[in-house]
């Protein structure tokens, strides 16, 4: 059995003869007895070999021969092996929260970098670092608002993805905050119905580029109308898309949040991933989560520290703007070093590549009789209608060794046919070709 | 030293991401291109590892020193947690797949569905959700948990109850899940004062939130007679479990009449804090709140598949976009496999056993508020040093990382002033903590010989004692670009 | 195409002009236009994400599913993953050879502390860092030998890995030794055979221990008698087998060498992996390769160094007692990491489980008709009689999902009903069991 | 600091290496087992992590650090490599399965024989070994290759032709392999000797050995004078092609009209130095030494299957137990892979490129003694700074390590006094580059104005000026247990 107690016998016995204890059992004294467990059934330890061989097995039980068009939010992007390198860092992975400056320089430069670059590519002011995941970090921006305006109502777009859409909606089951649903037309984005719903009761609004199914939009307009009633506006935002696609801050919205994962994280089933926050100048002191800061040290050193602490739960307790404490700081790691080493070009080719190759696929699925590919501006992932159910073909499609992409339906239980297919840089032309040749049999 | 953007090169390339075709850009209409630049750096690879590894050598880490920062239990990892998380199985599968095609991914549920039984054994309690990504997130499902199960009993309860030793995310997410909070002092014998309670109490308070052993490191001799209390007014028993590594084996919060128990994975479980998170706030319930946990849940049917469940009328619906941060379960997971249950209880033992040794060690040094026998951690006051010689909690530990010690936690629990909150964890050796109590040591004696040595420490670091103040007012986030 | 010289073309034109030449190809004039190459052929440049796929499919195109009782010498032993954190530490794996000590402390002292162990468990007095692999080692013992007593015959039993006993034969094809290798009695080592054949002529004496077929020896009478007439007696050992096996000191050895891929090395298709050596100590000036020693700095620090340098190429250049340069360090330092994680306690079990596991084997293929098993002493390779050639019985034996083993005829063309079965600690109970079904099957 | 035996702990566990049965031992006769102990340390993994991950950080290294080490290339190795060296399907693949199993090893095969071909496109030459561990074990190859050659020619040659500005292991090589050597001087041209050379050949010389470029780091104009003359004599030409990262796509030894040509992939290729090695000396030949290349190969069928071939009755025989460092050739493959044609071409210009800025903006403050352009490295010497203020190289070198760069390799060549030998490689930025210049220039006017400042460097590392003397004389070569 693997073991991590570096006690000996001896130590045990030299420790408890020194603190004048009989044996470690009276340490335990003040648990009455009656309350020691009536069971604490585990299997036995094992050791490192044997554990290893174990989940090696378990690994091997998930699929990993797919070819993966599967999207929804979180998608199979290139990952530089030098993001491992330094996330696998001891001295970055196994310290804590940066409380003591003098000992955790390396962790607050790094996130300091990492919330100038989130800052930059989305176009606003400031960034916090981090929340736990999209989801979680729109239902912040959703309370930040709220507690600017103090009203209650929420205008949510239904293209905005469903899994964060329904993960809102648990966070407000006990408080009085009203979702407000907008539908889409078909699969695009309804603007004017949206901008019906605005008034002087409106919180927020919330919208996301691309939406759901891919649609890309420009809310440049919506929002200013939404300002002129005093709405904060909530632009939910995929970060990959920002290499070409216009930012948040050129819509001005006044909070962007987005899930992070396509920032260097693995899709490891659904996390760890990273909740990102950038928001405009005026929002700064109420955003939610750990902001480094610089400032000089007592002989005028630059130095890093977590600062604006005042907002948070361990000062502020039940007043703190949110309950965060731990939060993904490793994935922010991860991400600015991926963001680093793709650079302005780098991340601008990575999003070019994305439509380059989505659109591709549009063309290649255009000449399958029966298949419809949904109009409207894309990025990295689009929709199409098939001539069968999407759930069908997705499950014909795993045998010829495809993950076909997610059918809508899922979601949206009246779109039955829809199936909404995401293609990154990591996806070859050929692979592309094998797919709409597996894509013509099924069909056929 | 320089930020990553001051070594930037105009043109220079890191990663190459492939060859983009002449016009791609053409296949995005004008109206939706993003005009501004994206403000990040050029640099090549070798600029990128130099500045980070070199940032990495600015840390102090449990890898390279002793960490004893009381309540966030900073134990050894063992290497082979990563390992097994970066397995291509793992690591490479998408979450969705588990709503398109399970039987492709048995391994990930498989794994999910044995470690939620081992934690639900672990806890005494009924029923699992891995999805909380933390201890708060943990705690704010379990408040949401206490709404919807008043809710179903046609109660609308206002209050929660948590004590004043509590960690600050208990109130915060108490506040967070819509309730106002009754917070209780400790009594001298550091635990929440139990005929306060008793006052406190009624049938407007909708749960409890006890952090078990508490935060000053103690187990509360009268939980009987607190969870009697809260029966009666059908209040929701919480256990903040972030302290569960003290008691592994020896008690379950299930067999003492909790209700819930939120459990800090990256804690008790060995998964490497990364600077800050990610962490696992697993939340395990009794019967009587299994119908409520947050949706989807992993189940097995009776032909031994795994698969996710929806039909869960009554839940509060999902916390977490997937599963919670399954890399961190996975971590977990193979913890547990390797210690076993024999393995559980030793760590335990080693833990309290590492935190009373340093408690008796040091207490001629340093004030003991309380002085009992301790669990995980011990918390001393430097209360004795700030009048004698004016040296405080915080110089204290400016004069341990001189000596190549992280600190302890300072300054919380808030009802210790001047708190010094000790947690050794099981894996450091007895060598380890005699150095660390002769470093204490050392200081209390400093302190009264030449207490300006110990204000003015550290002196081998990058930086020392930055202005904190300066920061928040001049506020400056980001970098000059 | 992936690039890593970071010159743009800006650096290029500035440095070209501050050392006022026009242009790159001017830099290069010293080469004959004549010689310029005819033809330089090689594909184009491609990405990493693009590279990474390729070799995903080629590394794909190797069995990884095969339950392996290979042995042959190089064994599928189990590596703690903590072997891979520290010897993945860029500061160790980018560094060269510790020339400047003031700069390389970490990897002199992580040699120094190898050299304790590699000697500490062949129970002799110092250790050299390192060699190639196990069979250049033994050449460099065979000159060692050579050296010392000026003497050119050399006694090698037949019993040593025939894959050294290659490389030694090649080496000595432009010099004047003579190996002279003595049979084996069926696969056991004929001791008094090889003593016949000891005299006043003869250099050096190899034997190995286990021998290629398994049998374990104590060779501490014969290496007693070779002395007596001023021979070099040279043990090769296998290192996990030195956990519960007489060591080369306790049989009077004067060199010990190994090959060090079972403590921590991948099988890695061959390497790299770790020659190892250690020697008594009249023979420490004779050594080939790095030593690192301890002395002080100018301030009487504990300090360590490269030394004894004079014995090597770049000091010696024709008169060094051997050209090695570049070794396998990294690899000693994953060896010095791996028994420092085993300790003795490890190091020990490891070799008993091992036994056990190989008897166990054994025991199940005892009760098989038409098996046997080789009588004699082994540790966790053995050698079995089968009742077909061993070759076919293998290829069968894929099919179920076994590497069943070494076929003798490999390497010893009469054998060809033997297979030398190697079984190591990650083997289970359950793979074990698993094989003898097998086989029974392959063999009714 | 301590050694990790100062840690020991008598009992104390590191990996538990798996329940043994009890009487396991007695499987083993008494006459062989073990009696003496086996000396190792007793520590806890978490020791482990810390004693050699805190090792690690008193290293320099290129990834840490500007590493201008001549002759060495200590380029920038992409991470890339090494996530695919550690592939499942070829590290965990045993070498003798392409004795028992081809069919089952075709991606390692494949990877090794297309590399091969790769690496004689390269070189202009017929064939390739990837047998040779390291650039000295593919000398020792060539040597051999030379005299199987002559043998089955009939001849047995005696003398091997080094110029003395050569690496130490060419002529311990050709020693090694059985020959005489002679050396000849190199000219004011910084070459060797071409009039001494026709002097000194003759028909007892099997071998010429020339590192192109040299060294000096000059590439030899006279070379075609050079090979005609060695011809003459039926002299087999071979090229250390230490130093090949120069001339990638320039041109090639083939070309040129060597016969044998060994390159060191883990200075071309980009593979980790690894604090010493492993490293792989690739060697290739021309058409008239195929048939003696060492056994066995790795061929491919008309079927397009691969598979090793032992059927060359000439060969030497195996110069390695199976196919050279496997894991390093994986590295070079995937960084030939990467850069292609184009990338390989750019690697040879900017390391040059680098290497004459440093010269060129160097040369006023330090000896140049061959002001040549230079291809990849410039060797200086500190001749003037040793008359003029008895600073030596050494002190160069530390002044050097103070100031936060790898000091460049020095006292090689041994045909310069006081060498400083510089090769920056191609993945240095000019801004690090000039951060070396600056540091050197100050060395250079510190010398002068205060030479004690550069004696007494460096004061900032964990030790300095060891006394190497005492080591070797004192001889104390492992730790006290
Ligand atoms: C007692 C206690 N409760 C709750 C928490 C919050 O856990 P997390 O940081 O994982 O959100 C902590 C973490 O520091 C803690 O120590
Ligand atoms: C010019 C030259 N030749 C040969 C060698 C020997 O190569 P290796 O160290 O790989 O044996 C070197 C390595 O330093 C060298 O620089």
């Amino acid at each position: 059995m693997a073991r991590f107690t570096p006690h000996t016998d001896r130590d045990v016995r030299q420790m408890l003869d020194d603190i004048g204890v009989e044996s470690v059992d009276k340490l335990f004294t003040d648990i009455p007895k009656n309350l020691r467990p009536e069971s604490f059934d585990l299997p036995a330890g094992k050791s490192e070999n044997e554990t290893v061989s174990i989940f090696n097995d378990l690994a091997r039980r998930n699929r990993t021969d797919l070819v993966s068009f599967l999207g929804g939010g979180y998608y199979d992007h290139f990952i530089p092996a030098a993001v491992d390198t330094v996330s696998s860092r001891s001295e970055f992975f196994t310290a804590y929260t940066p409380y003591q400056p003098e000992a955790s320089q390396g962790t607050l430069r790094a996130i300091f970098e990492y919330q100038t670059m989130i800052a930059g590519i989305a176009g606003l002011d400031y960034a916090n670092a981090s929340l736990y995941d999209g989801g979680t970090a729109l239902y912040e921006a959703i309370a930040m608002a709220v507690r600017t305006n103090n009203r209650k109502k929420v205008i949510v777009d239904a293209g905005v993805n469903p899994l964060f859409k329904r993960i809102i909606r648990t966070y407000v089951i006990n408080i009085d905050v009203d979702i407000i649903e907008v539908d889409l037309k078909e699969i695009y984005t309804d603007t004017d119905r949206l901008e019906a719903h605005l008034d002087e009761n409106t919180a927020a609004l919330v919208v996301q580029n691309p939406n759901f199914f891919g649609i890309v939009n420009d809310f440049g307009e919506l929002f200013e109308k939404a300002h002129t009633s005093g709405i904060v506006n909530i632009l939910v935002f995929y970060p990959i898309s920002l290499g070409i696609i216009k930012t948040p801050g050129e819509m001005k919205a006044d909070i962007a949040v987005g899930e992070g994962q396509s920032l260097g994280m693995p899709l490891s089933f659904g996390g760890p991933y990273l909740g990102l926050m950038a928001v405009e100048k005026k929002f700064v002191r109420k955003m939610p989560g750990r902001i480094v800061g610089e400032t000089v040290d007592r002989d005028g050193r630059q130095s890093f520290v977590l600062t604006l602490q005042a907002r948070e739960q361990h000062i502020r307790r039940e007043k703190a703007t949110s309950n965060i404490c731990s939060n993904q700081a490793l994935c922010a790691l991860r991400a600015v070093v991926y963001l680093s080493l793709m650079g302005k070009e780098g991340f601008r080719n990575t999003a070019l590549l994305c439509l380059e190759r989505a659109e591709y696929m549009k063309a290649q699925l255009k000449k399958i009789k029966g298949v419809r590919v949904m109009d409207g501006q894309t990025f990295n992932e689009f929709t199409a209608v098939l001539p069968l159910p999407a759930g069908d073909f997705v499950d014909r499609m795993f045998a010829g060794g495809f993950a076909a992409g997610l059918p809508a339906s899922v979601f949206y239980k009246d779109k039955d046919s829809h199936l909404i297919i995401g293609v990154t840089e990591k996806r070859s032309i050929k692979e592309i070709d094998d797919y709409a040749a597996a894509a013509r049999k099924v069909l056929s | 030293m320089k930020h990553i953007f001051e070594l930037s090169v105009p043109g220079r390339i890191g990663v190459d991401a492939g060859g983009v075709s002449a016009g791609a850009d053409a296949l995005l209409d004008e109206r939706f291109r993003r005009q501004s630049d994206s403000r990040l750096p050029e640099v090549s690879e070798l600029d990128v590892m130099r500045h980070y590894i070199r940032l990495s050598q600015l840390n102090f880490s449990v890898d390279t020193h002793f960490y004893p920062l009381g309540s966030c239990t900073m134990k050894y990892n063992p290497k082979v947690n990563e390992a097994m998380s970066a397995l291509p199985g793992f690591a490479d599968t998408h979450p969705l797949m588990a709503y398109i095609g399970e039987e492709h991914v048995q391994g990930c549920l498989e794994l999910i569905y044995n470690l939620s039984s081992m934690l639900a054994e672990i806890t005494g309690m009924k029923d699992v959700t891995t999805q909380p990504y933390a201890g708060a997130h943990g705690e704010l499902t379990g408040i949401l948990l206490m709404a919807a199960y008043h809710k179903s009993r046609g109660n609308k309860k206002k209050f929660v109850i948590v004590p004043d030793e509590a960690h600050g995310t208990n109130p915060a997410s108490a506040a967070m899940g819509g309730y106002t909070v009754i917070s209780i002092p400790v009594d001298k014998e550091g635990g929440m004062d139990v005929d306060l309670f008793r006052e406190k109490m009624n049938d407007e308070v909708a749960g409890v939130m006890l952090t078990l052993p508490n935060t000053l490191g103690l187990f509360h001799r009268r939980i009987c007679d607190i969870v009697e209390i809260a029966r009666k007014h059908d209040a929701i028993l919480y256990n903040d479990g972030a302290n569960l590594n003290a008691i592994l084996g020896k008690v379950r919060p299930g067999d003492i009449g909790f209700d819930i128990v939120h459990m800090n994975l990256h804690k008790t479980f060995s998964t490497p804090h990364g600077g800050g998170g990610p962490g696992a706030g697993v939340v395990a319930v009794s019967e009587k709140l299994v119908d409520f946990l947050p949706s989807p849940s992993v189940v097995k049917t009776p032909q031994g598949l795994y698969k996710i469940d929806f039909n869960h009328d009554k839940s509060i619906g999902p916390m977490a976009s997937f599963f919670g941060n399954f890399g961190v379960l996975v971590r977990a997971a193979v913890y547990i496999m390797m210690l076993g249950r024999e393995g559980l209880i030793d760590v335990s033992e080693k833990a309290v056993l590492n935190a009373n040794y340093i408690r008796v060690k040091l207490k001629e040094y340093y004030d003991l508020p309380i002085d009992r026998t301790c669990m995980h951690e011990c918390v001393f006051s430097a209360r004795r040093q700030v009048q004698k010689n004016g040296v405080h909690a915080i110089d204290i530990a400016k004069a341990l990382i001189e000596r190549g010690f992280h600190p302890p936690t300072i300054y919380f629990p808030l009802v210790v002033d001047e708190a010094i909150m000790i947690e050794p964890t099981e894996t450091e050796s007895k060598e380890t903590i005699d150095g660390f109590i002769e470093a204490m040591i050392e200081i209390a004696k400093l302190s009264e010989t030449d207490p300006e040595r110990i204000k003015n420490a550290p002196n081998n670091t990058p930086v020392s004692r930055p202005d904190e103040t300066r920061a928040a007012r001049e506020l400056k986030l980001t970098c000059n670009l």
